[in-house]
């Protein structure tokens, strides 16, 4: 437990250095830092098909990142908003935290799941009939392809309609002929 | 002046199937080169599968498959001349070779922790400029990591004309021939007989 | 975007096709071990996304173009729902599991899990041909950028 | 309760970037720790201690795997969540590098004001 609760120090100052560094490629590869640091964290908390997800996908967003913005004028813009805006949403954070705390009195204390304090829940039916029903060792997969496949079938939307929104703003002038930019 | 026009974009799609080198790109990949790839990739995949049972027929199909498409998609990429791996002489060189560099690297690796815990740290490190013999990408670039695998030399940057330019931690000398001779003398002769 | 130097491009050459192959495997076995098709799909594009780094777009246009990545992505999309609507055909139900229950395998073996190996599969030549086709688009314009 | 005020402590650290930050990419980086918390704070939630991954491996029981397995649920959900992510930072990179492309800056400020 103490454990897990270093490696998300370790984030959060990796975090707090991505938000800060004033070069671009630095703030970059921290970003990378608190991606990888979570990844070790799922491994200590038992999701090692997320840890190996959260290790390839930092990867390609670290690749996107980089082709994205090397060589452009990331690194003269410093500064901050204006302290209006601050202001404000300081006050919206301390609103959220109060919600946080008034929802977090509520959990299950951490180091118990739903599992342990509810008596009938959909995850002990998952881990009860996943081999029987669907046939997998692996109960995750077990519902990502069977029990809520239609989950996946939605993602494969989302993931093909903002890539399809990626694509048309790449090339907006082959979809609307040229001089697109009027 | 933030404003800037776009550049002229308009047909940069249609464009674009211009801009391919034809030569490299309708190059279809000979059919040792995929049956190469195809039996190294299949190898690979045993290996993946190991803790399965000794013979599970699905497994192996399906290894086979995945390494026919590897193999189709990636053989003009993967290998250049496949004809050379079924010579057994090379593979035995292979396995001198990997003794050597093991000796090699520790004889490198004492050498370089007597000059670390020396008190007057006898170093002399700088960039010095060597010259190989070896022709293909492939031997070049062994050659390469092994320089950077040995301690006490880095390989810095690989020119076109056959130079290396290695990082040497006690340069004896800032001659071409002399630190060729020092450097990559080792590892040339058995690289040849490997890769070429 | 003429590609880097020799090493990189003789190490890349060489562990490609292993990529690949490994990428297929954690789509593949996602149902006995830890992985699944997105990984699976992202490792995929991984492969080609080095080829790109490593050689420049021209050379990898020749092994995996932006139109077959645009094909491989609808294709596989097609099968997951065809496998979907497969379901009718035996008289189950949208997306149901239809193999498993018919003709069920042994477990913990490849062919356990009815057609989750097969869905895995298409989920991750999706996720992998979206994914390269969108890193390719911004390369080609960055380079377009660039001239 | 401390591991879950530190998912929300690294939440907070991004939406500072998103509301503070002038520049376009440090706002997509902050969007994407917010993801990276939120994932962090689901998975927390199904931790179970000395749990195994919900993995059956041969030989186990499956009552005692009911016992000893995490929370799988948040798991699966998780998983869905990174990928789309992914596509949706690709779609935000897409975009900053439009604006680029039509102001020249990153700027936001110096992109509110050069309308059209």
């Amino acid at each position: 437990m103490v454990l897990i609760q270093i490696f998300l120090v370790f984030t959060i100052i990796a975090a707090l250095i991505a938000v800060e560094a004033p070069s671009a490629l630095s703030s970059i590869i921290s970003l990378g830092a608190v991606g990888f640091g979570l990844s070790i964290a799922f491994l200590w908390l038992g999701a090692p098909d997320i840890a190996i997800t959260q290790v390839v996908v930092e990867i390609l967003t670290l690749v996107i990142l980089i082709r994205a913005t090397i060589g452009k004028g990331v690194t003269e813009i410093r500064g901050n908003e204006s302290k209006t805006l601050l202001i404000g949403s300081l006050i919206l954070f301390g609103l959220g935290s109060a919600f946080f705390a008034n929802y977090l009195s509520a959990f299950p204390e951490f180091g118990k799941s739903a599992i342990d304090v509810f008596s009938e829940t959909p995850s002990q039916f998952y881990l009860k009939f996943g081999l029987e029903k669907a046939g997998g060792a692996n109960v995750v997969n077990d519902i990502l392809l069977d029990f809520r496949a239609y989950d996946t079938l939605g993602e494969a939307t989302v993931l093909f309609t903002a890539i399809l929104g990626a694509i048309t703003l790449l090339n907006k002038d082959v979809f609307f002929g040229e001089g697109g930019e009027k | 002046m933030l404003y800037r026009k776009a550049p002229n974009t308009h047909n940069w799609y249609s464009g674009y199937n211009k801009v391919i080198n034809v030569e490299e790109a309708t190059e279809k990949p000979k059919i040792s080169k995929v049956v190469f790839v195809f039996a190294v990739t299949l190898a690979v995949w045993l290996l993946f599968t190991w803790p399965f049972a000794p013979v599970d027929w699905a497994t192996i199909i399906a290894g086979s498959i995945i390494s026919l498409i590897s193999g189709t998609i990636l053989a003009g990429v993967a290998t250049q001349h496949p004809i050379k791996a079924l010579n057994p002489v090379r593979y035995f060189w292979a396995a001198c070779y990997v003794f050597a560099l093991a000796w090699w690297v520790m004889v490198a690796n004492l050498d370089v922790a007597f000059r670390v815990l020396h008190p007057d740290v006898p170093i002399n490190p700088g960039i010095v400029k060597v010259k190989t013999k070896l022709k293909s990408d492939s031997a070049k670039t062994a050659l390469a990591n092994s320089i950077t695998l040995t301690p006490g030399t880095m390989t810095v940057d690989l020119s076109d004309e056959g130079h290396l330019y290695v990082h040497w931690i006690n340069i004896s000398s800032t001659e071409v021939e002399e630190a060729t001779r020092e450097v990559v003398g080792r590892f040339e002769w058995l690289l040849r007989r490997i890769f070429e | 975007m003429s590609g880097m130097s020799p090493i990189v491009k003789t190490v890349t050459r060489w562990v490609s096709p292993f990529i690949l192959a490994f990428g297929i495997y954690i789509a593949l076995t996602g149902h006995l071990t830890p992985g699944g098709g997105f990984p699976g799909g992202v490792i995929i594009a991984g492969c080609f996304v080095l080829l790109t780094l490593a050689y420049g777009k021209e050379k990898v246009d020749g092994v995996f173009s932006l139109k077959s990545a645009s094909v491989t992505d609808s294709l596989a999309s097609l099968s997951f729902l065809c496998m979907g609507l497969l379901g009718y055909v035996f008289g189950r139900g949208f997306l149901n599991n239809f193999i498993q229950s018919g003709f069920p395998g042994k477990a913990f073996e490849l062919l356990s899990g009815g057609n989750m190996p097969i869905i895995n599969v298409a989920i991750g030549f999706k996720v992998g041909g979206s994914l390269f086709v969108v890193f390719a688009y911004l390369a080609l314009f960055r380079a377009i950028e660039e001239e | 309760m401390l591991t879950y005020l530190l998912a929300f402590i690294l939440f907070a650290v991004g939406l500072y970037s998103v509301i503070n930050k002038r520049n376009l990419i440090k706002i997509i980086m902050g969007i994407i720790i917010m993801e990276h918390a939120v994932n962090a704070f689901l998975i927390l939630i199904g931790y179970r201690i000395s749990g195994k991954a919900p993995i059956l491996e041969k030989g186990t029981s499956v009552t005692e795997f009911v016992n000893s397995a995490m929370d799988p649920l948040p798991q699966a959900l998780v998983i869905t969540s990174i990928v789309i992510s992914l596509g949706v930072v690709a779609l935000m990179v897409a975009l900053a590098v439009r604006l680029y492309q039509h102001y020249g800056t990153f700027d936001i400020t110096e992109i509110r004001k050069l309308r059209g």
